[in-house]
């Protein structure tokens, strides 16, 4: 894997999905998946009639951790490879399966989310974006935000509310496999705070979908986004693979750092950077060893599910701190941008860091998963 | 052992100075001014500038001789604060670092340049050559009738009419005072800085000796004790910044939903804005306790005392009070159009302009344990 | 002051009359409080028919400054001094400030406090405490928690509950200056996280206290209360002055760690020990010149009532960090304690470490009062 | 660059140990047992400490050859964390430190001394003379036919009958091997150590040469790695004694009540348990990892790594639960009664045992930094 990863394009690569921003970087990723997809690399889990090779999950899980030592560019259709494909392979109708899954594989027909809106941040269940059947087609009006490459998409997995009389709020909502490129559907993009593109909102203004692309029943749809919810983990939960994240490493900070000066002095040399450089490289082994032990059951007997449910808010907080202290202990070039020919590593840093926001808000914010830890773990009340 | 003052005055000219301030800079600097000018080329307003020096805050710190109101150096920190608060971003703090820089020479060869200053001219200082802030190394230097050399993260560079250029002639430091007119646009390089409305520049510098002005008295206090009083200055930008930020945060606060509660009810964002506030209350009393000590004189023990430390709490303020906006904004703050991102980009520059908190306390710790 | 500041007296003194735990200290205390009483350090605003002086409040602030300055030790009858004393200055009878106020400043008559109840730490408006009036005596019930030198005072000023069924539970609260040394009452000392005592808890079990001993009218007791809390502030609120507390100097750190070895070499000049010491300074100096910006107008305009309300949160706070790490950065030697005639400076900074949570706790803990300032500065919602 | 290793093992046999510990830890210390030795002149239950001899706790990492069960120094970090969970305090961490300091000089003469531990003796090492555990220095010393000198903070000196005091012997470190009925109650002085449960003394030494065992061998190395071990089995006990803290305060949390809400429903508190909770998952991970790399031949730079990254980090996570639990039991925090304060003195003892938490940082960025 190491000796196929790519040559550098000359161009800022994403670190993850969320952060594909331009076509340049679009049409360099859809090749890359592709090549990936032709040497056997996606979708081992998946039958081989819609492309995938009908093995074990156990090999794209091992495929996974190769890409991820190797540090590839990722595998950009994340919402087909984590979210749509593995549902539809799951549940879906052998139509369905004929229609979607090997374009997912391949890259040809990249896919978005369409769960968040503007006023329900963290709470889907109250999401009001509304479809109406009318004969053969449902009406969508409404909005949806944080959609991940809308703009680019041709599918989008769509919670919309059928029914605004249902009792229980859940019970009110519908999931589509909803055609992008219709009238009415429109992605408009959103400016990240790092400047960049990314994600966008999507208008939806009498859009008109044909009813067949409602999946399983009406009113069942937070069924359905919640067993989307569980892909997230990988492989093993039946994820066609690939690596959807760069991981930045400890190591690539202190590399950066190499040679650099602060008063004069090797910044590597002074006692105090060393010291605090030292808290994050223990935080950061802590982290993956707890991965590790998580694993064993005997020493995991006095907290139950901390590791599993504190895992992910851990790393992305210690994510945003290390890249802070990275931009921090650049001196005077930690304050020059990504357009600047003398920032440091092309401003990787600084833009690395206003992104770790994505995780420490995205999927429920930071604040709210320290209460789920502290109510399911802990047993403290709500 | 002798571990600063905490002593604090302000007079009623101060206050007044401050009350007009706040009212200009509210005026000048409306929060749809500051973001049509991110991509501008130039980052400010002209007619902004004028009435900038119409007020006379060019040569505020300036003495009488030069055609400055001698209001004293303590005077532009209430100023910067408030330029912070509105992200009014001008070349007024290198014009009186430029200023501040020639004015400490005392060398008469500096006159000329400080009445143009006082009267309007743009200026500024290039202090570093590579990315430390806390070396005094220059490279540039004045050999067989050339100043020749390069300077990175030279502020306001484009249009100052007065570059101050630290170089060594003969092997010792001077200061050359070049003409903006003298460096070709060849031998500039924009920056492009994290804080969208800053500006600086790399530049490169080949002109005749003949053609430039050359200062040799002073010059390595000049430069060092400008760099603190830079420091004390973006300290003061910074704690304004850090204000208006945790303003921005609260009224979100206050007016967002989840879980249908005000999300300011939640005490995991409610006790980090009191920390917030804490931290901007600390750097306020530091950075005004620092402007009561700050004299037209070489820089007492105390002074340099307060100045590291009002720098070192208010970068530490601002990145910490941008940081959380940014997080407490939830989806909306990863927006380009939620301001919080504005304030954190200001914090990440401003903790690095004239060194970081690290370096501050570093020299305070000298002062403070070494010095007796 | 500096010169008439006694001499050690060879045993440890209480930095606060919370820490009153031996008769030997209190016996120095009594007579140091009355050498300070006949220097004319006490009661300076006091009326001179009662044991003052009658002059300008002012002359206690400086008499209290310079107190402060010379770190004597404290003046121990803190809340005679500082709660009852002005209370019945200001609202009491003539009989009342004949029979109690001169023994306060003497230090004669030792007074307590009894407020806060077990059940109800912070929140002393649903005080149970019961008073049932019969004939000319009130019979006493219940408990009181907190009641520092209960074991030694002479009087209590007491908020009772006499009406258990008034509309609002304020207007069931009466106040008492209750005598100590009377039948049915009991205060159990209770032993510090220190080791040491100081706080006691008042039991009452039948205790029959005279009718006159209500101060003001029945059911009126939590106005008086609160205007008690209000002399908390000092000598220009009326108090009658004294140091009620020896504060712990950044200096006074400085100095223990002089000539400590870690790693082979001086504490002092280790860098990283360097960074933290003066990221205390900084705090330190930061909340000092805060109480002095606090008197000028013109640089309090951004956040009103900023200073005031956090000042004591920021202090409190402050303190127990800057102990911690004092006691951190003593190497072996901070592991020992006050018995330990190799402890450094006896186990001071151990002992103040501890010592530290009263003022973080009590009082109203930090977290309560970070919500007065969120709600009343900030106005985030409750 | 290497950062060092992240896998973990836990074998069966370990697995079992851990179980068998965690019964017998409950049943020899409930916490009112622990409470009743706090101010007892031993420290500890003599019944006790035969039980854990008898379960071959004293020789569970030496060699068959001296009657051990060669289970590995891994095995030693399961059974230190149950018994700092439970408060169990005893000479077991003195007595296998001196047995692995003596075996790890692999000089024969310290045999005798090796069988009589893994027998049930106790032992324990001299390591400081002053205050610094970051300085090797030595005073005490083999001269004229005397061992004479003094040391400090000498844990569980009082019942050792094996004391192992480095001393320097013609210029060279040597390990003298003293019996505890060698030095007299005059030259012994206890200390009142902040850790209640904890015992120590210093003592002053006065002997004859032709009385003592003096072992010459890999002095230095067998001192400086035993010291690293001890390290890495406080960190382990700090581990449990944190455990056990955060249950303590979690149960407060969950039953007080104020202003008519269970206090553990704030975020001001709920969130902070949460922060501990993540650092003790640290601490759990990095000792374990550390046991993982532990082998009984010389120290590998992977196991330096781990030791130095489990001690800091434990350390640091338990005086801050116990500083927390102290603060969020309110009042009753402030108490004696409370059990709040006895994880957090035994935190402050911990944090300085075997070197503080930057000492281990500064270690460790040297073979991560320095070592290429």
């Amino acid at each position: 894997m190491k000796a196929n990863k790519p040559a550098d394009p000359g161009f800022l690569l994403p670190q993850s999905f969320m952060e594909v921003g331009s076509e340049q970087q679009l049409d360099f990723l859809r090749e890359w998946q592709y090549k990936l997809w032709s040497a056997g690399y996606l979708g081992m889990a998946w039958p081989s009639e819609y492309g995938g090779q009908g093995a074990e999950p156990v090999f794209q899980s091992i495929a996974d951790k190769e890409m991820s030592r190797a540090s590839v560019p990722i595998a950009f259709n994340v919402i087909g490879l984590g979210w749509a494909g593995p549902l539809i392979n799951d549940v879906g109708t052998e139509e369905e399966k004929r229609k979607y899954l090997k374009g997912i594989l391949t890259g040809e027909d990249i896919w978005c989310q369409g769960f968040s809106e503007p006023d329900h941040g963290s709470d889907l269940g109250s999401a009001q974006c509304r479809a109406v059947r009318d004969g053969d087609e449902y009406v969508i009006n409404g909005s949806k935000i944080w959609t991940t490459m809308g703009n680019y998409a041709k599918y989008m997995i769509l919670l919309a509310r059928t029914n605004p009389n249902a009792e229980r709020k859940y019970d009110g909502l519908s999931f589509f496999l909803s055609p992008m490129k219709v009238p009415g559907v429109d992605p408009k993009p959103i400016r990240k705070l790092t400047g960049e593109y990314g994600f966008t909102q999507t208008y939806f203004n009498d859009a008109r979908i044909p009813a067949s692309c409602l999946m399983g029943e009406e009113g069942k749809g937070w069924q359905l986004a919640m067993q989307t919810l569980q892909y997230e983990r990988g492989a093993e939960a039946g994820a066609a693979g690939g690596l959807s994240m760069v991981r930045i490493a400890f190591e690539d900070m202190i590399e950066m750092l190499q040679g650099k000066q602060r008063d004069g002095v090797e910044v590597l040399d002074d006692p105090v950077v060393r010291d605090e450089l030292m808290q994050l490289l223990i935080e950061d082994k802590a982290i993956s060893i707890g991965e590790k032990r998580a694993h064993i059951g005997a020493l995991n007997n006095d907290f139950r599910m901390s590791l599993p449910l504190s895992t992910k808010l851990r790393w992305t907080e210690h994510a945003r701190r290390m890249r802070q202290a990275a931009v921090r202990l650049q001196g005077a070039g930690g304050s020059l941008y990504v357009q600047d020919s003398q920032a440091i590593q092309g401003g990787f840093w600084q833009r690395a860091y206003m992104q770790s926001f994505s995780a420490t808000i995205g999927g429920g914010t930071l604040q709210v998963q320290a209460n789920i830890v502290a109510e399911h773990v802990l047993g403290l009340p709500k | 052992m002798d571990f600063g003052k905490t002593q604090i005055s302000f007079s009623e000219e101060q206050a007044m100075l401050l009350d007009a301030a706040q009212g200009l800079c509210a005026d000048l600097s409306p929060i749809d001014k500051v973001r049509s000018l991110l991509e501008d080329d130039t980052g400010y307003d002209e007619a902004a500038w004028q009435q900038m020096v119409e007020m006379g805050w060019t040569g505020l710190a300036l003495p009488e001789s030069v055609g400055g109101s001698d209001f004293g150096l303590g005077a532009l920190v209430p100023l910067f604060e408030c330029m912070g608060k509105r992200l009014l971003t001008t070349p007024l703090m290198s014009t009186v670092l430029a200023a501040e820089c020639l004015r400490r020479t005392g060398d008469p060869a500096a006159h000329t340049s400080l009445e143009q200053i006082a009267a309007g001219a743009k200026a500024t200082v290039a202090f570093v050559e590579a990315d430390d802030w806390g070396s005094q190394g220059v490279t540039t230097r004045i050999e067989d009738g050339k100043l020749q050399g390069s300077k990175r993260h030279v502020a306001d560079a484009a249009d100052a009419a007065i570059l101050v250029i630290p170089a060594m002639r003969e092997g010792v430091k001077v200061l050359a005072i070049v003409r903006g007119d003298q460096i070709d646009a060849a031998c500039r390089t924009k920056h492009d800085v994290l804080d969208a409305p800053r500006r600086a520049q790399s530049i490169t510098l080949d002109i005749a000796e003949a053609d430039i002005t050359v200062i040799a008295s002073n010059v390595d206090r000049a430069l060092e004790e400008t760099q603190l009083i830079g420091a004390l200055l973006v300290a003061a930008e910074s704690t304004g910044a850090a204000v208006s930020c945790l303003n921005v945060t609260v009224d979100y606060l206050k007016t967002r939903k989840q879980f249908g509660k005000l999300i300011g009810s939640y005490q995991a964002l409610k006790h980090p804005s009191v920390d917030i506030l804490c931290a901007i209350e600390s750097s306020k009393s530091l950075i005004y306790q620092a402007a009561t000590e700050l004299h037209a004189g070489a820089l007492s023990r105390d002074a340099r005392i307060a100045c590291h430390m009002a720098k070192s709490k208010a970068s530490e303020t601002l990145v910490f009070a941008g940081d959380r906006a940014v997080q407490f904004h939830g989806g909306m703050g990863f927006t380009y159009e939620c301001d919080a991102q504005l304030y954190l980009r200001r914090g990440l520059w401003a903790q690095q302009a004239f060194g970081d908190p690290m370096h501050h306390r570093k020299r305070l710790a000298q002062l403070i344990l070494d010095d007796e």
